[in-house]
């Protein structure tokens, strides 16, 4: 197996389409498990940039970040979906523009 | 002796604080022998002072203090003393007194008995320091002290707000004049160095030559405080409002002492008046045209004591004339004889108001010839005097004012023959009053005689008006020397026949009624005339129109503050900003996100343009 | 060859499934598109030299994680009714302008890519090197990341606890 | 450690004040009281060790020996910030001139306050303290902090115990003040900076940055940051505005150190820091400031007139008066910078004066509005007459301190700028009517049978007779005021002197 061949620039290109579905996704929809898994795929694909610099430079850091951002991804996950259970709870829906209180 | 000069001040000076302080729980009869007894004494001591003068006959000079000195600038507490601070000294501790006396029992019957008296002697300690003050600064204090005093007891019953504004117009008029006069000092302390009258004199004469512009502007500058005090044009105003007081304050401040206080600047400083000729001109014409517009006035006021005033006006402006023909002597002379017999007048008007109810209006008089002697007297010898009727004191005064303005090569006769007018006019008005008042049907009944303190001050100044003019001043160190001047029999005799035809007519006119005036003054230029003169040639009108309305106007309009718009308007606009961004807070996460997008475009593009 | 050739199929089963995800009405829908993605991604982390990382993308990402959306998906009972509200909130005009903007971010990143040096991934990278990365260097990183999950752990917990005690869900 | 200990007397006092509250609410004001006079009678014994021959050594104003009082500890020497106080003539005459006034505030607010006395009396001591550290410190970075120190207790004297609109006052009064102190914060840095470039070093203190003086357009600036920061608290025209509304709403204590001593601060400033420091720059400027000047004489005069709040109408005669203080010290001239001085101190008294005659007349009608008052002198002559004697030293009466500073300021500025001069005169025509109107207002007119007042008593006339000598030995004998401040005034002249050449005020000359 020799990841020789793979050019980074492709790599580099589909983390930004994903980066840029993600955004997307954060900017579009109203229901919040949306905009949860918008966050997912974002935070993927900059997981993808990384692996990719750290395999570009053979260096394990890029994975060592990897691992970080799972972490991140565990915790934001497991936090956002207790605000997701509290905002159905409160709001009865889980529209983002009817949890509009923090409006100037 | 002469070093008892500080205790005149000082006498009256002890009494009023010591008045002030006790702030009327004094006993009637205690303040009246202090507020008088400390004149007294003042005048007492100022005999022996001029005694003693007379015997060294050298100036005197006096240091107290020295009152601050900041490099060259050194003005002391100092005294000086000649010939002409000499004749006011006596004037007004001698005046001072006799009206003090006469106030102990005019002022009986007021609540606020020893305020008045607190106030009528500082007033004369004021005036002291006006007249012995060894330099411009001292002299400016005691100029400044008499001009509060007057409008303390011009506003002396405060409680009728038509006093207040009275007293308020006597200040802020007469502070016109003494600003300028200040900035005189200014002048002459950065060209000549020194405020001290006599080494001023000195270096002027040393620096500037005659017909110098400085000169002339300092002259002028002294000219425009002396106006305002002496309640000349363009700054007289002030004066007939001032009756207002009570009637001693009338007589001691605005007849006899403080109004000359311009007369007295002037001759002080007339070795500067030497130098700047159009100066002295522009004093003598002030002095003449003052003279005559009063005079016209004063013929159909029907206020006894503003008909008083305008004459105090108009023969305070013999006295400029006086000064501005170089007649320094004369005018210094008619300064004192006014002072006695305005004095005197003006304490028999008080004395015929006191017996009247408080009565003012001369028509609603009359017949008092029998009912009141004392006052008629004294009114009589008075008018005679003021009129320059032969032999009285006044006659000898104004003939000398008129002879050497007559002298005056250039517009000597002009002067002269407008001093001749008002002459005449003076002997109308000054009988229209006696006439009016004291002959024909009484109209109103005294309800009490005028009382000992009254009547022995009035007697006094009867004798005084009619001597007065025997005097002989102790000014011959004090002023150049004027020319021996023979002035033809004609122009004498003239002098002597116009206050008498005056007269004639005001008898003619308002006693006998044999010369018709009505239809003179009912016909419509007569009407007009006679409404003008009546409001004092509309000056009061003038000004208030030119300048009291449009700076109340001005102060009413800017009240506001209209700086705090600026500062208002920068808070408008931070809070505008702060509207539109709360707006920007919608609370939507969508929105937020697609902002951060945006930014996040600016800046990488930012960074792609950099790159 | 054959590995690019995965590559690009591994590539195109993310992008379509990642789009799919995010324009699925149903959530449930939505997260099986997101797995599909995920795994791909997988793929693509074998295929440039990390297994380390494609296992735990496969082992925690699309395993635990997205577990953890299916019960909370489930919990919520969104149903029917659900579906038909969201369809009604992704209208063309809320497209617009986030599309605009992420088509003009996107051809920045490309203009921003175009300027590196072309470059290819090289060799593999084993776990033991990540491992002895991970905890010689990046030991600091490992207790943050340590604490930023105990953090999740107790906020999770309290959110959810005072949904448990309040009764459940609608 | 003279300096640093009548500053620490009052801070101390202040805490005293506070926690005595809890024993008594009556305790706080005598223990203010007796603080004061304290730390009065401290100075007073250090001070009778001078001689007048000490005091009349110009000093030199690099030398610190020279200076009567020096005290240096270091404090943050890796930027050359070290707590360095100094006195001479100007700044003892302003410590006296503090001291005494801040007794005559705590006996004016005796009675009027009732909430929370404690706190009002250690906010009266804090102020006098910063006040203290502004007049002596002679670190730019100490002054700074001083400048501030006296600004909060200020604002909360007004923000908690101010009348009807305090919350208003009190925030433009703090912004005001604060803006302008940022400035001056700015130009103290960007001074240091550009020394330390030139030397290597940094320091904050006076004597350093007075041997290297900046030059270039940068100077210019900097010179008008501290003359904005001193322009407002002076107040001079137009940074007045907040000074009416402060005054206004500032209770009586609060008004009479605001006008008697806070003011001051902005004099001192420009005398200490801002001709020294920038005499080139400031002597360019002088035009300007002199339009200023002028133009908050006669505004604040006409301003008056229309007030109908007795404070109000006096806050405004301040700017008026304070505008006499801007002329005397860009006049450039030993005649008027001496007017200058005396304004500071005789206005210190007046204008104080007549805040308390306004502080009891609140207290006791509990109005400032004079279309509701009439013929006042008829129950209370004593506060009449006191209010009569005020007006006319506020008028500039000659005899009084108010005209010994305003003549000395005018003449000095006859001799620079006649014109200039002749317009400022007209102030004291205007003075003279607004002054009056007040007394007019206030005190004359038709009593009103209805109401009775007390008049002042036995505490008050004691209060007011302090002020009434004080007022009369400064205008009939200032030598020792003069000749206290005047080395010190010898020494700037001589600093301004190789700049004022009279080529270069040429200008201002007819």
């Amino acid at each position: 197996m020799d990841g020789v061949s793979i050019p980074l620039d492709h790599v580099l290109l589909l983390s930004a389409l994903l980066f840029i579905c993600g955004l997307l996704g954060l900017m579009m929809r109203r229901n919040v498990i949306f905009i949860l898994i918008s966050l997912e795929v974002m935070l993927n694909s900059s997981a993808v940039a990384f692996v990719a610099a750290g395999a570009r430079w053979g260096q394990a850091d890029g994975q060592v970040i990897f691992m970080l951002i799972l972490a991140v991804a565990a915790a934001e996950v497991a936090v956002g979906l207790g605000l997701v259970i509290q905002i159905q709870r409160r709001f009865k829906s889980l529209d983002m523009d009817d949890a509009d209180r923090l409006r100037g | 002796m002469l070093k008892l000069l500080p205790l005149i001040p000082l006498f009256p000076l002890v009494s009023s604080v010591l008045l002030m302080v006790t702030t009327g729980k004094m006993p009637k009869r205690l303040v009246a022998i202090l507020g008088a007894g400390s004149v007294g004494l003042s005048a007492l001591t100022t005999l022996l002072v001029g005694l003693a003068f007379m015997e060294s006959g050298q100036p005197h000079h006096q240091v107290l203090w020295t009152w601050m000195q900041v490099g060259t600038f050194s003005p002391d507490i100092a005294f000086y003393l000649d010939g002409l601070t000499l004749v006011m000294m006596s004037v007004i501790t001698g005046v001072g007194f006799l009206i003090h006396l006469f106030s102990t029992e005019f002022m009986e019957e007021d609540v606020s008995y020893s305020r008045y008296f607190a106030y009528l002697n500082m007033f004369v300690f004021a005036m002291l320091i006006l007249v012995m003050a060894d330099n411009l600064l001292l002299l400016y204090l005691g100029w400044e002290g008499v001009g509060v005093c007057s409008y303390l007891l011009v506003g002396f019953w405060y409680q009728n707000p038509d006093n207040g504004l009275a007293a308020r117009k006597a200040f802020v008029v007469t502070r016109v004049g003494d600003t300028a006069m200040a900035l005189g000092l200014f002048l002459l302390f950065t060209e000549l160095g020194t405020l001290d009258i006599q080494p001023m004199a000195a270096a002027a004469n040393s620096q500037w030559q005659v017909g110098d512009t400085l000169p002339v502007l300092a002259c002028l500058l002294l000219l425009g405080g002396a106006v305002g005090k002496s309640a000349q044009l363009p700054l007289h105003t002030w004066l007939p409002d001032a009756m207002a007081g009570p009637t001693p304050v009338s007589a001691l401040i605005h007849a006899a002492t403080m109004v000359t206080a311009g007369v007295y600047l002037i001759a002080r400083t007339h070795e500067l008046f030497l130098l700047a000729p159009p100066a002295m001109l522009a004093v003598a014409l002030v002095g003449l045209i003052t003279s005559l517009m009063a005079a016209f006035t004063a013929l159909v006021q029907h206020d006894i004591k503003r008909i008083l005033a305008y004459s105090t006006i108009s023969q305070i402006g013999y006295m400029f004339l006086a000064l501005g023909v170089g007649a320094w002597t004369a005018g210094i002379f008619h300064l004192m004889t006014h002072a006695f017999f305005k004095a005197l007048l003006f304490l028999g008007a008080g004395a015929v108001i006191h017996c009247l109810h408080h009565e003012h209006n001369i028509f609603k008089m009359g017949g008092l010839r029998t009912r009141l002697p004392v006052a008629f007297w004294s009114f009589l010898i008075g008018s005679a005097a003021l009129a320059a009727l032969p032999f009285t004191s006044g006659f000898f005064s104004k003939d000398m004012i008129l002879l050497q303005a007559y002298e005056l090569p250039g517009a000597g006769p002009w002067l002269w023959a407008g001093g001749l007018l008002g002459a005449l006019l003076t002997a109308i008005y000054s009988f229209r009053l006696v006439f009016v008042v004291f002959f024909g049907e009484a109209k109103t009944e005294p309800d009490r005689q005028p009382g000992l303190r009254m009547a022995v001050p009035l007697t006094l100044l009867c004798v005084l008006a009619i001597i007065g003019g025997w005097f002989a001043l102790p000014l011959a160190d004090v002023f150049p020397v004027a020319g021996e001047h023979h002035p033809s029999h004609l122009i004498e005799g003239i002098s002597i026949a116009i206050p008498l035809i005056g007269l004639v007519l005001a008898y003619l006119i308002f006693l006998s009624g044999q010369l018709k005036i009505d239809g003179l003054v009912n016909s419509s230029l007569g009407r007009t005339l006679k409404k003008f003169w009546f409001s004092g040639w509309a000056m009061d009108l003038l000004y208030d129109r030119l300048l009291v309305r449009p700076y109340k106007g001005l102060a009413y309009m800017l009240r506001g503050e209209w700086v705090d718009v600026i500062y208002n308007s920068i808070v408008k606009v931070c809070q505008m900003l702060f509207v539109g961004l709360s707006h920007t807070q919608t609370g939507r996460l969508r929105w937020y996100a697609t902002s951060m997008v945006f930014g996040v475009i600016v800046v990488i593009a930012l960074l792609l343009g950099v790159i | 060859m054959l590995e690019l050739i995965l590559f690009y199929m591994a590539a195109t089963i993310a992008l379509v499934s990642t789009i799919l995800a995010l324009t699925r009405v149903n959530a449930t829908h939505a997260l099986i598109y997101l797995i599909l993605s995920l795994l791909a991604v997988a793929v693509i982390f074998y295929l440039i030299g990390a297994p380390f990382a494609a296992v735990l993308e496969v082992v925690i990402y699309a395993g635990a994680i997205m577990v953890l959306f299916v019960f909370v998906i489930m919990m919520l009972n969104l149903g029917e009714k659900g579906d038909r509200r969201e369809k009604k909130l992704l209208k063309p005009q809320v497209w617009v302008t986030p599309v605009i903007l992420a088509l003009i971010l996107l051809v920045e990143l490309v203009l921003v890519l175009s300027q590196s040096a072309p470059a290819e991934t090289q060799g593999l990278i084993s776990s033991k090197q990540v491992g002895m990365t991970l905890y010689g260097p990046y030991v600091l990183a490992v207790e943050i990341a340590s604490m930023l999950l105990m953090a999740g752990l107790v906020g999770a917990y309290h959110l959810g606890r005072r949904y448990l005690e309040e009764g459940g869900g609608s | 450690m003279v300096l640093v200990n009548l500053i620490l007397i009052l801070l101390a006092g202040g805490v005293i004040a506070w926690l005595a509250e809890r024993q008594h609410p009556l305790l706080p004001r005598w223990i203010a009281l007796f603080t004061i006079l304290f730390d009065l009678g401290y100075f007073l014994v250090y001070m009778s060790d001078l001689s007048w021959s000490q005091i009349a050594i110009v000093p030199n104003p690099s030398d610190a020996a020279t200076w009567l009082f020096h005290y240096k500890a270091e404090w943050i020497p890796r930027f050359g910030i070290s707590f360095e106080l100094a006195m001479d003539g100007l700044s003892l005459l302003m410590v006296l001139l503090t001291l005494v006034l801040g007794a005559v505030a705590v006996s004016s607010s005796w009675t009027d306050i009732k909430q929370r006395t404690g706190f009002f009396e250690a906010n009266l001591l804090w102020t006098l303290a910063g006040v203290l550290g502004v007049f002596l410190a002679l670190d730019l970075f100490l002054f700074f902090l001083f400048w501030e120190v006296m600004l909060v207790p200020m604002y909360l004297m007004i923000a908690i115990w101010g009348h009807e609109g305090r919350g208003y006052a009190s925030m433009k009064f703090f912004i005001f003040t604060q803006v302008s102190g940022l400035m001056m914060l700015l130009a103290i840095l960007a001074l240091v900076m550009l020394n330390h470039s030139s030397t290597g070093v940094y320091s904050f203190s006076y004597f350093d940055l007075l041997d290297h003086k900046v030059g270039g357009d940068i100077a210019y600036y900097l010179m008008l940051g501290f003359f904005v920061a001193f322009l407002v608290k002076l107040p001079g025209f137009p940074f007045h505005t907040w000074l009416p509304d402060a005054h206004t709403q500032a209770p009586t204590a609060g008004s009479v150190i605001l006008a008697g001593i806070l003011l001051k601060t902005g004099a001192y400033g420009l005398i200490r820091f801002v001709v020294p420091l920038f005499p080139n720059e400031a002597l360019a400027f002088s035009p300007i400031a002199m339009g200023l000047g002028v133009a908050g004489i006669i505004y604040g005069a006409v301003l008056a007139l229309g007030q109908d709040d007795f404070k109000r109408l006096v806050a405004y005669s301040s700017v008026s008066h304070m505008g006499f203080v801007l002329l005397g010290v860009f006049a450039w001239n030993a005649l008027a910078l001496q007017g200058a001085v005396m304004q500071m101190i005789a206005h210190g008294f007046s204008t104080a004066a007549l805040f308390m005659i306004a502080g009891s007349l609140q207290e006791r009608m509990h109005t400032r509005d004079m279309s509701k008052m009439s013929g006042l002198w008829q129950n209370m002559p004593r506060m009449g007459a006191v209010a009569m004697f005020f007006a006319l030293a506020s008028l500039g009466l000659p005899g009084l301190g108010n005209f010994v500073a305003e003549f000395l300021v005018l003449v000095g500025l006859f001799a620079v700028a006649p014109w200039v001069a002749a317009v400022a005169a007209l102030g004291l025509i205007v003075a003279a009517i607004y002054s009056l109107m007040m007394m007019q207002r206030a005190f004359q007119g038709k009593p009103d049978e209805g109401r009775r007042f007390p008049d002042y008593g036995f505490r008050e006339m004691l209060t007011m007779t302090v002020m009434i000598v004080g007022l009369i030995w400064l205008g009939l004998y200032p030598q020792p005021v003069l000749d206290t401040a005047q080395p010190v005034l010898d020494s700037l002249m001589q600093m301004v002197g190789s700049v004022t050449e009279p080529t270069k005020v040429a200008g201002l000359m007819p």
